[in-house]
């Protein structure tokens, strides 16, 4: 048997996660540098998926397959497509850093008692968040799946209740009830579409008698397993609904700008673009894989929420007053370009979508760590608090810039290709969607110059006149992200490789042709 | 004997209806006033008197077995069990019978009648007309007690094991629960005559009813001013409040003497002083009530 | 007289004995109470036994005086240690299982 | 030669990388640096031009692809360049005008301690012009036509401290992104009619669609040509826009970036051609813009605001000329690049004027400047005569292309055109005989500003003056050139088409027309500014003029309703979704919480309050059991 290398990129950052969490109390700088080293890791290990898979190949490559609980028919499967590779490399490439970001985010204010370990516990924590995604990526069990998808909540409810932002308004007590209220919110918010979820994933077994994605899939296929259309449509909207939750879609959003707000930066960026992401995976690899038909049913409402989510997003980021609540509303926003690239159901929407996945995962983290390099300088996260950041920080300014740039998806940076791509495919499927969405881009501009204006230009406001620029750890986050996000601006072509034939094989399983162009269709 | 043993047709005997009906009411009226009697130990008591009835029915029922032992572990033992923790807990501590719990008491009785009108109208649904009697079942026997052994150590006499094991087991319960743990070392008798000396009481304390016109253990004993002190009265008592306090008593006798006296020398100016004698001792009164609270 | 009669009797009495339970607050009559309607039930098996006219209600019934034995052992034995505690023997005074 | 395409965009951008890149110690040579790469691309570009004059009139198209940018299933774009005497006019325009104004920054931002980001960002715009002017694809097309929003976002925006500036770049950028959108939807409708957006292929295509779809493309692209080229109704950011750097305005918002939209229409004319309907629209908003962006010019005080407006209303010239379709493409082009010429020089100057000025822009506040500043004077008057028309210059021989080929439209439609176009010349004359008036006649009127510092009006540096001189001499000659002999018009002939039309006026009809109302134009000025002394602070004015000096009330409207209305919206959003969409969640889980609060009430701790409810459970079984039976 081969070298289980899927196994391994999850294995690292869990055994990653465990010997951080062992490490004394005194050793807390040692903690960090064992977490960046598993993380960097975890990143090879993810470089060497990404080589060893062929685009060309299988379907499902770098297979592992073991039984797991026999009675219930539920194995240990593995495998990744073309939209998996791409996210773990996503995954695999963020964290480092989000480790290297949340560097000082979790060192004991003072020193309570020696045996106090925070910092320890935040790495193994982040760590362990890692595992699971990346885990959930590659799983090909639909239980194993659910299991991590709901695992994956503890870390979090943890990173995001036990960690807060220090940089907030009121005074501590006031910081705690509203971080525990947004851990809460975000568990409640997710146990309830889990929960739900599980009674779908239970109906599927019933129904298909196996919990392994491709044989349901290619009994679906070859016809041995009939479903009936209404039974179809309730498992459909039962997963549906935990991904929606998850993505986050509208009406399902609320509890994403609480969590990312009272989240420490890094945090945040862990749940926007890392942990969310599988809820936009799980609906492309589960929802049209396992239930065509139920998908292509509710195609049209979920396009309405999708251009909802696009619009009522945008306009929401532009009215917030803090900043990273407004980042979190332009995620909700680009979420609903991922899931309405998803549903366009053409090439062009669901290779961008997968494009989009990854392109916001590195904008939005590029954004929200320079903002969150900015918050911690100033104490605050209100936009109103700051001005004229660019005359005294200005490499923090432009940073800040990029990041935005690439939010509103200048063309030269990567989301301008996975955005133009969900629209095009919006478009050719459904014209009218397609233009409505494209006000989306209208309105990112809005947001995010409104966002720098008020915060990097003007005169240099109070508590702003004294702040460093960016130090060689920031640097050491923003530029890479940076680079990145210009590379697959410029050349996108690695990733719409491994991306396309995997997108072929979602569109046949949906049954779907790309609309043709008028001139042909002509002919 | 001879009327249980025929009675296997749908009625009994005259004499068995005379009996039902006159026990019968005592029962119910035992019982009644088990769950009324203002004082445990009443309701004990009239508990007692509903189950030696019982008894009495369960012989008339052919069970002279259970009868017997009706009588002897129930009324004799598991009663008079009550009646010794009824006197530990305190004789006198009667309960009111005003009831705290809001609409409990509304409740409790509504659910009690609908039990009871429920249960009595599903007795009668049942269609039990005719019955068997005990007779034969009592002779294959060769009597109701061997009837019952041979039961007991033949069919049931696994169960019967199991219930040996739970009286085991219940006795070591109840003495580990009512076995108090010592907690620190036993205090020698020098210790305890060191510590005597010590206090402020080095004499022996007054015992009760000195200056009092009551030889009872839990009447304080009054002081030369007519108070009554609480020293006198026994520490057990005076930790369960069980004080009863005679001091108004006396101190309204003690007025009738000054009123006569006062008649007879013909003092008018006398009411004040007793005005004032009698408030002190509705005050007193009230202090002695505040404390058995 | 019919025999049912001694169930119309012992319901009754288990009724009392139940109601008995609800309204006191004594908690060695609450006891009473109940020995009370373990005493009907007894009846009852008894008077089933003679209409059945076999003598395993009579069994139960006894089986039934013997449990309740060992249930009054343990229960004064609790309400004595709680009356220690507490120097009351209400039923009201212990209500800490809410919450 | 192929392989020097992709040069002529590398040079400027590997010219903004290392200077945005490098750091403070590149501060002393930076500017140097930015200049070196923009004329190394003007050089490249001349190469490429003289090559391209060495081989045939139908062998000049040159193609170079570089790589496949998004390769998704039936969606190909592809990183490549096409070079052809289109493409290549803007090249020489936008690289040798660049340089120029290079050049004149060195001088104008010496004094400015980010001037080594300056010229980067300069770089990065001539970068992102380039490639939207060679680009063979509208997504190449498109990623340029953004780039020089960003760049001129950056640019005029470049002194952040100012609020006004930032938010004038914000302004821009939003009403671009405006325009952006139908440039994408455009792009969108072109892949699901052609099934491709590269020009060659689209273009063929055109033949084998239905109308209706081209009309919406051709609409769509004009809703972005008026985004990025200020015409009605987008045309609100040029304005404010001035508030970049002189040098900015002159490049960026005169001559290069504000033309893109003529450049597309122009480029897309095979669409447009077979799209009638929708070149009339293109018209009607270039002869629209071409009134209102005069309109606005006469009112303004603000040197650089009243440029602007007068941008705006030579840009409705050319986007008139460009919906007049073959007729005018080439008129459009023409008039572009000498209007390239003048219009940079007029703006340098008046950058010059504000040099010596103390950075004062207000018209009212020179006076006489021309005995100060002879240099500016001479250049800045010789591009005024330029734009007015006047014979022999430049601007004479375009414009007057311009308003035959309107009148060569035919029918009732040529002669509103012509009338329009006669009348916008009308007006330019007055409102640049204004300008010149204000600025360079009269006596002075300049006083001591806030801190009490006099301004010392003084000539520029030669850095400046130069580029002054440059494009005067091409706002001169640049006209006369292309048009004797109908050059130009041979030169852009293959790629544009051309055709004469039917004039119902002979030229020189067209043209003792345009002399009358030149005239006219400046005589009124002349009356109005020049025989009697100017007030400093303006006199309140007509009701025509007040809404002008506003930008004809379209600001107000767009505060009204879009500004104001979007905040409305917004904050009621916010407030949506913090009450009702978290309030539906919050609220079932309040009321949940309600109702387990009450339920735990009945949790009371009483034990005997336990024994009802078991024995209230007991009865109810009973009766159960007896109702069962009894059924």
């Amino acid at each position: 048997m081969s070298f289980p290398l899927l196994t391994a990129t999850a294995a690292l950052p869990a055994i990653g996660a465990i010997v951080t969490a062992a490490v004394p109390a005194a050793q807390r700088t040692a903690a960090k540098w064992l977490a960046l080293f598993f993380s960097l890791g975890t990143l090879v290990l993810a470089g060497i998926v990404f080589v060893r898979f062929e685009p060309g190949g299988d379907r499902y490559q770098l297979t592992e397959s073991h039984a797991w609980i026999a009675d219930f028919g539920v194995r240990y499967e593995l495998g990744v497509d073309g939209i998996g590779v791409a996210l773990l490399a996503l995954t695999a490439l963020l964290i480092p850093f989000v480790i290297l970001a949340g560097w000082h985010d979790a060192d004991p204010l003072e020193t309570k008692s020696s045996r106090w370990r925070p910092t320890q516990g935040f790495f193994a924590l982040i760590l362990m968040v890692e595992a699971m995604v990346i885990l959930s990526f590659e799983a090909t069990d639909v239980f194993l799946f659910y299991i991590l998808f709901e695992a994956m909540l503890i870390p979090m409810y943890f990173l995001i209740g036990g960690f807060g932002d220090r940089a907030h308004a009121g005074t501590d007590e006031n910081a705690a009830a509203q971080r525990s209220y947004a851990a809460v919110k975000f568990l409640l918010y997710n146990l309830a579409g889990g929960l739900i979820m599980l009674a779908a994933v239970i109906g599927l077994y019933v129904v298909a008698g196996s919990f392994s994605l491709s044989e349901i899939a290619e009994a679906r296929a070859n016809g041995s397993l009939e479903m009936a259309s209404s039974t179809e449509r309730w498992l459909f909207l039962g997963f549906f609904f935990a991904f929606a939750v998850k993505a986050p879609l509208w009406p399902l959003h609320t509890w994403l700008p609480n969590a990312m707000g009272e989240a420490t930066t890094p945090v945040a960026v862990l749940i926007t673009a890392v942990v969310d992401k599988v809820g936009t995976f799980a609906m492309l690899r589960f929802c049209l894989q396992l239930f065509p038909e139920a998908s292509k049913w509710a195609t049209p409402v979920i396009l309405v929420l999708a251009l909802i989510s696009i619009i009522y997003g945008a306009l929401l980021a532009v009215g917030q007053r803090d900043i990273k609540r407004l980042i979190a509303y332009a995620s909700i926003s680009h979420f609903g370009f991922i899931v309405l690239g998803i549903f366009a159901m053409t090439s062009q929407g669901q290779s961008g979508a997968t494009l989009y996945m990854v392109n916001h995962g590195l904008s939005t983290a590029a954004l929200m760590l320079v903002a969150g390099f900015l918050i911690t300088r100033r104490g605050s996260r209100l936009i109103a608090d700051y001005g004229g950041v660019q005359k005294v920080a200005p490499v923090l300014a432009g940073t800040f810039l990029i990041g935005g740039l690439a939010t509103l998806s200048l063309p030269g940076l990567a989301p301008f290709v996975s955005e133009f791509l969900v629209l095009v495919g919006a478009f050719s499927a459904y014209p009218v969607v397609g233009v409505i969405a494209t006000l989306g881009i209208v309105l990112a501009a809005l947001y995010v110059l409104v966002l720098y204006q008020r915060t990097m230009t003007g005169p240099v406001g109070e508590k702003i006149g004294g702040m460093p620029d960016l130090r060689v750890r920031e640097l050491a986050v923003a530029l890479p992200l940076i680079a990145v996000l210009i590379f697959l601006g410029v050349f996108p072509k690695p990733l719409t490789e491994v991306v396309n034939p995997a997108v072929q094989h979602t569109m046949q399983d949906v049954q779907k042709k790309d609309p043709q162009p008028e001139v042909e269709a002509a002919k | 004997m001879t009327s249980g043993l025929a009675a296997a047709a749908t009625l009994t005997s005259t004499g068995e209806a005379v009996q039902f009906w006159l026990l019968g009411t005592v029962a119910v009226v035992g019982a009644l006033a088990t769950v009324l009697m203002k004082k445990a130990v009443h309701s004990a008591l009239s508990l007692a008197g509903t189950m030696i009835v019982l008894a009495v029915f369960y012989l008339a029922n052919g069970a002279y077995f259970l009868g017997i032992v009706q009588v002897v572990v129930y009324t004799g033992a598991i009663m008079m069990l009550f009646l010794f923790v009824v006197m530990l807990v305190g004789v006198t501590a009667a309960d009111s019978l005003k009831e705290t719990l809001k609409g409990q008491r509304w409740l409790a009785a509504a659910c009690g009648l609908g039990f009871g009108i429920l249960l009595i109208a599903g007795i009668g649904q049942a269609s039990l007309s005719s019955f068997n009697g005990l007779g034969a079942a009592n002779a294959r026997h060769g009597g109701n007690v061997e009837g019952l052994a041979n039961l007991i150590f033949t069919k049931y006499v696994f169960a019967f094991e199991i219930t040996g094991a739970l009286l085991i087991t219940a006795t070591v319960g109840a003495m580990l629960l009512t076995h108090r743990e010592r907690t620190e070392r036993a205090k020698s008798q020098r210790e305890m005559s060191q510590e005597r000396v010590r206090s402020s009481h080095l004499p022996p304390l007054p015992a009760p009813g000195v200056y009092a016109r009551h030889n009872a253990v839990d009447i304080a004993g009054l002081l030369p001013d007519g108070t009554p002190s609480e020293l006198t009265v026994m520490q057990t008592l005076r930790r369960r409040g069980q004080i009863r306090d005679v001091s108004d008593e006396s101190l309204a006798d003690l007025k009738a003497l000054e009123q006569r006296s006062g008649e007879r020398l013909g003092r008018d100016r006398a009411d004040d002083g007793l005005a004032k004698n009698d408030s002190a001792g509705k005050d007193l009164a009230e202090d002695g009530e505040e404390v058995a609270k | 007289m019919n025999p049912v009669n001694y169930l119309y009797l012992a319901a009754l009495l288990f009724t009392i004995g139940a109601s008995g339970v609800l309204i006191r607050r004594n908690a060695i009559v609450v006891f009473m109470c109940i020995e009370l309607m373990l005493n009907a039930c007894n009846l009852t098996l008894v008077a089933f036994s003679r209409m059945h006219g076999n003598l395993d209600g009579q069994i139960i019934a006894f089986f039934t005086m013997v449990v309740a034995a060992a249930e009054v052992v343990v229960g004064l034995a609790i309400i004595v240690s709680l009356f220690r505690s507490r120097h009351s023997a209400s039923v009201d005074d212990a209500s800490l299982m809410k919450l | 030669m192929e392989n020097l395409i992709a040069l002529l965009v590398a040079a400027p951008l590997l010219g903004a990388a290392v200077l945005l890149c490098g750091g403070r110690r590149l501060d002393r040579a930076g500017h140097w640096i930015g200049t070196l790469f923009a004329a190394a691309s003007f050089v490249v570009g001349v190469v490429l031009f003289v090559d391209m004059l060495g081989r045939g009139a139908d062998d000049r198209t040159l193609h170079q692809k570089l790589f496949s940018w998004i390769p998704v299933e039936g969606f190909q774009a592809d990183v490549a360049f096409q070079l052809d005497q289109l493409s290549m006019t803007f090249v020489l325009l936008i690289t040798g005008v660049g340089t120029l104004i290079h050049i004149y920054s060195i001088g104008y931002m010496e004094h400015d301690e980010r001037r080594r980001r300056f010229f980067g960002y300069l770089n990065l715009f001539l970068a992102a012009m380039l490639i939207l002017v060679i680009a063979d694809n509208y997504l190449l097309l498109y990623v340029g036509w953004e780039g020089v929003g960003l760049a001129s976002y950056l640019l005029i925006g470049f002194w952040q401290h100012k609020p006004s500036a930032a938010t004038a770049a914000k302004k821009a950028f939003l009403v671009n992104r405006v325009g952006d959108m139908g440039l994408s939807i455009a792009i969108m409708l072109m892949f699901t009619t052609f099934g491709t957006f590269a020009f060659g292929p689209a273009f063929e295509a055109t033949g084998d669609t239905s109308e209706g779809k081209l009309t919406a493309i051709g609409l769509m692209l004009l809703l972005a040509a008026c985004g990025k080229s200020a015409q009605v109704p987008l045309q609100s950011w040029l304005g404010d826009a001035m508030e970049g750097p002189t040098p900015v305005s002159a490049l960026i918002h005169a001559a290069t970036m504000v033309t893109a939209g003529v450049y597309l229409i122009v480029r897309s004319g095979a669409i447009f051609n077979a799209a009638p309907d929708a070149q009339l629209v293109v018209v009607i908003v270039g002869a629209v813009t071409l009134l209102f962006g005069a309109i606005v010019g006469c009112a303004k005080d603000d040197i650089k605001k009243a440029l602007a407006g007068s941008t705006m209303s030579q840009i409705g010239y050319m986007i008139l000329a460009a919906g007049l379709g073959p007729i005018g493409y080439v008129f459009a082009i023409m008039h572009l690049v000498t209007h390239g010429f003048f219009k940079a020089g007029l703006f340098l100057g008046a950058g010059s004027v504000m040099h010596g000025m103390n950075d004062e822009v207000d018209m009212r506040k020179y006076g006489g400047l021309r005995k100060f500043m002879p240099v500016t004077f001479v250049t800045f008057g010789l591009g005024y005569l330029a734009i007015i028309g006047f014979p022999g210059l430049s601007g004479f021989f375009s414009k007057d292309m311009i308003i035959e080929a309107a009148f060569a439209k035919g029918g009732t439609e040529g002669w509103i055109l012509g009338c329009v176009t006669l009348l916008g010349a009308a007006i330019t004359a007055f409102y640049m005989t204004r300008v010149m008036l204000l600025t360079f006649f009269g006596e002075k009127r300049w006083q001591p500003d806030a801190e009490g510092h006099e301004p010392h009006p003084h000539e520029s540096p030669k850095s400046m003056t130069i580029p002054m001189i440059v494009l005067a001499f091409g706002s001169v000659f640049a006209g006369g050139f292309f048009s004797i002999g109908d050059r130009f018009m041979h030169w852009l002939e293959p790629v544009t088409g051309h055709d004469h039309g039917h004039a119902p006026v002979s030229a020189t009809t067209v043209t003792a027309a345009t002399m009358v109302v030149l005239v006219i134009g400046v005589a009124i000025a002349w009356t109005m500014y020049g025989r009697k002394p100017v007030p400093v602070v303006a006199p309140r004015g007509s009701l025509l003029t007040r809404a002008a000096r506003r930008d004809l009330l379209q600001d107000d409207f767009n505060h009204v309703v879009l500004v104001r209305g979007g905040e409305h919206l917004t904050r009621s959003l916010v407030y949506v979704d913090h009450t009702l969409v978290d309030g539906v969640v919050n609220g079932t889980a309040a009321s949940m919480g309600g109702l387990s609060g009450r339920l735990r009430k009945l949790q009371n701790g009483y034990a005997r309050s336990y024994a009802v409810s078991m024995f209230g459970g007991a009865a109810v079984l009973i009766a159960a059991t007896l109702l069962m039976r009894a059924v």
